[in-house]
């Protein structure tokens, strides 16, 4: 156990090469979270949009279809 | 029970829908033309049927079993011709045609296809020197060269002189005469006589369906 | 079965999981963060620079893990036929490559203290580093097509290969470093000699580290290594259905595309 | 049997013939070769000692990369005129033809650079006790880099930047293959033997031949396909 918050930073000297590497993991792990998140919003919002715009068009064309 | 038959076939070329819905039934001896304008999907048909693209959707039955099931065993009896005429430039006609007939498994049969193309006198040529429609018919030469009864052929004559369509045509008679399936695509006139025709144009999705695949 | 028809079955579980799996990992994570960096000792030796273990072993872990399931999505998709598999090994492909790559850094960061070089060719890092090449040539394959969907197969094709070769490339590994390893410092500090001839799949990280240290893991730190293992995990289980719904998105929204652009 | 080896002879000797009526492309090999392993002395001097000392390790690591330069003659060329579809069409079984052209491949690269080693042993100031093992060692070895570089080429048909990619996939799976080939003049040279290395290398040979052509067979399945 650390006695003093400043030791905890220090971790013995190594302080640098700790926080550096926790920092890059859970960065890695925040980056990859996010960008899993992001990707998946996007494609449901284009399949949204498709789908909404399928149904906008596919009525006037069932129509064209009656007046054939 | 058929020799060759599809149902409600649906093709999809990347990004495109080709067509869908397709069907038809051919029997030993019968022909099929396809029909249709460029990028109705006759090629893409052809190709599908020699198990060389796999059906988005739909069934293709060989003597009443799916090929997917024997991929390999419906490939094997089938002689596909593409657009593309596999003609090595550094081998000389001979042993082009050798090559195919000892992997087809006729290899007794090349002087007699040879001879039936015209190509006996350039068989000493090496592929480089030969013209589009001399290639052509090297490779026109494998479909004799093969024990496939069934024939795929997409717009076999193109680049051809009047004779050489003239023997396409007979060989085309004497393969369904023999009970083989034939099922080609042409832009120019090819005597096919009681053959079915299938336009592809009848077939291609119109622009906005209500059940898309979802 | 076309897989965007409807979404199957495994993915209706997988969804539903998700929120319990999240409220599983923070807690974990929390605990395995206090007690990893405040609540344990450090070690004789290395002092406090063991720490980098707790997230050293867990993404060595996580990056073999993500490989395994990639290999199994791919046999089963060219085997079974299953429609999700390569789905799922699309999906794993990335986090296993970036947990080989968190892998690396932590682990050269861990090296410099204690060996005073950040790169050491030992029989473990250099597994690794070639496990990462293999990831990397997975999402090259994968991605190399015009046409997104014809690279489904050969990646799943490499993926099975890969998994194939592991064993090989992981028993030349230990061969190449035990010929090179004489008695330098490094070598008694993982002490790889005796591992020579790991035969099949390598064994356990957490029974390499153990090995490493001469005696087992004392408690207070195998405690926190469980437990930042544990949350990782199920982190991963969490990222591996975010990116499988995505997979499935892409997927579906190639085939609307496909049913808009028929005219 | 001899059904399936006509098939087979006839793709090998076509392969054969097609490579040594081009035999420029052969002459690129050997060249790339020649040209990589005398650019070391540049790179890290003259002196004997180091050469000696590098050389086995050189030799093998550029063996690896002549070989799979050349990976792309194997399908490329016959997937662009359309032969390879129609082999796949034949009812030859596909896995016997794929070998057919990984040994074609092997006989007109591998060999020829064990042939050209001695000359770059000489460059190289190439430990003389230690030649034949690396003959040996390259005999052995080749062949399954052929074989493991037959599924690389098979696995990026159409695929952009092909020549690149199968760089990213097989070199890896080359690292244990060039780990045994190497150790093994290595420990020649000082005083052991290098019998494991050879048993070694052999089993990853005898494992390559059935299991590569399956690969690479179903990666030319799809690859035909489109």
């Amino acid at each position: 156990m650390f006695d003093s918050f400043g030791d905890f930073l220090a971790m013995g000297g190594y302080g640098p090469y700790i926080w550096a590497s926790y920092g890059l993991c859970f960065g890695g792990m925040v980056i990859l979270l996010i960008q899993s998140i992001l990707t998946w919003k996007k494609r449901r919002s284009e399949l949204e949009q498709l789908e909404a715009s399928r149904a906008r068009q596919s009525t006037p064309a069932a129509r064209s279809k009656e007046t054939q | 029970m058929a020799r060759l038959s599809a149902t409600s076939l649906t093709c999809l070329r990347g990004p495109r829908l080709v067509f869908e819905g397709l069907g038809f039934s051919l029997n030993a001896g019968d022909a099929l033309l396809l029909t249709g304008p460029n990028g109705s999907g006759k090629s893409s048909l052809l190709r599908l049927l020699a198990g060389l693209l796999s059906p988005l959707d739909g069934q293709i039955m060989a003597n009443g079993h799916p090929i997917s099931d024997d991929i390999e065993g419906h490939r094997a009896t089938t002689a596909y011709l593409g657009h593309l005429d596999p003609v090595k430039s550094t081998l000389t006609v001979q042993e082009n045609a050798r090559f195919w007939a000892t992997l087809l498994g006729l290899p007794d049969r090349v002087d007699v296809a040879l001879a039936t193309l015209n190509l006996t006198d350039l068989a000493a040529l090496s592929g480089r020197v030969l013209s589009s429609g001399q290639r052509r018919r090297l490779s026109l030469t494998r479909l004799l060269l093969s024990p496939a009864d069934l024939w795929l052929l997409d717009e076999p004559t193109v680049g051809l002189d009047t004779n050489a369509v003239a023997t396409v045509e007979q060989m085309v008679a004497d393969h369904r005469a023999r009970g083989g399936v034939v099922i080609l695509s042409t832009h120019v006139e090819f005597q096919l006589p009681g053959a079915k025709t299938l336009d592809l144009g009848d077939y291609t999705p119109a622009a906005f369906r209500s059940e898309a695949p979802v | 079965m076309h897989r965007f028809a409807n979404p199957s079955q495994f993915m209706r579980v997988a969804e539903a999981m998700l929120p319990w799996m999240v409220a599983l990992c923070i807690p974990l994570m929390a605990a395995g963060l206090y007690f990893g960096l405040w609540a344990s000792p450090a070690d004789y030796q290395q002092s406090e620079t063991v720490r980098i273990m707790y997230i050293h072993v867990p993404s060595a872990f996580l990056a073999q893990g993500a490989y395994i399931v990639m290999a199994l999505g791919s046999a089963s998709f060219l085997i079974w036929k299953h429609p999700l598999g390569d789905l799922i090994a699309r999906a794993a492909a990335p986090i296993g490559c970036i947990f080989a790559l968190i892998c690396l850094v932590t682990g050269s960061l861990w090296g410099k203290p204690t060996w005073g070089t950040y790169w050491v060719w030992d029989a473990r890092l250099t597994s690794m580093l070639i496990l990462f090449f293999l990831f990397l040539g997975y999402l090259a394959l994968a991605n190399a097509f015009d046409d997104p969907a014809r690279g489904d197969k050969p990646a799943a094709i490499l993926a099975v290969v890969g998994i194939v070769n592991i064993p090989i490339i992981k028993f030349s590994v230990y061969f190449f470093n035990t010929l090179h390893q004489k008695s330098t410092l490094f070598g008694d500090l993982f002490s790889s000699g005796e591992e020579a001839g790991a035969s099949g799949l390598q064994q356990p990280d957490i029974a390499a580290a153990a090995a490493q240290q001469g005696s087992a893991l004392p408690p207070s730190m195998l405690l926190p290594l469980m437990l930042m293992l544990a949350a990782f995990s199920v982190f991963f289980l969490i990222l591996l259905v975010l990116r499988l719904r995505g997979e499935l998105a892409t997927v579906r929204l190639r085939a609307l595309r496909a049913g808009l652009r028929a005219g | 049997m001899t059904e399936f080896l006509a098939g087979f002879s006839a793709v090998l000797i076509r392969d054969l013939r097609l490579a040594l009526r081009q035999s420029a492309d052969l002459a690129l090999v050997l060249g790339f070769f020649t040209i990589a392993a005398s650019l070391f002395p540049f790179g890290v001097g003259p002196a004997p000692e180091t050469l000696a000392r590098i050389a086995p390790g050189v030799i093998w690591v550029l063996a690896l990369l002549s070989v799979m330069l050349s990976l792309d003659r194997l399908f490329e060329q016959d997937l662009a005129d359309g032969s390879l579809e129609q082999m796949v069409l034949t009812p030859r079984p596909l896995v016997l033809t794929v070998l057919a052209k990984a040994l074609a491949h092997w006989l007109t690269t591998g060999l020829p650079l064990i042939a050209i080693t001695p000359v770059i042993g000489i460059l190289l100031n190439f430990p003389t006790a230690g030649y034949s093992t690396l003959l040996i060692g390259l005999a052995l070895g080749t062949p399954s880099l052929s074989l493991i570089g037959a599924v690389g080429a098979a696995l990026t048909l159409g695929a952009r930047r092909a020549g690149l990619l199968i760089a990213l996939l097989v070199l890896p799976l080359y690292i244990p293959i060039l780990i045994f080939g190497v150790t093994a003049v290595d420990s020649v040279l000082t005083g052991f033997e290098a019998r494991a290395h050879f048993l070694y290398l052999a089993a990853i040979l005898v494992a390559a031949i059935p299991l590569a052509p399956l690969a690479a067979a179903a990666a030319v399945r799809h690859g035909v396909e489109g």
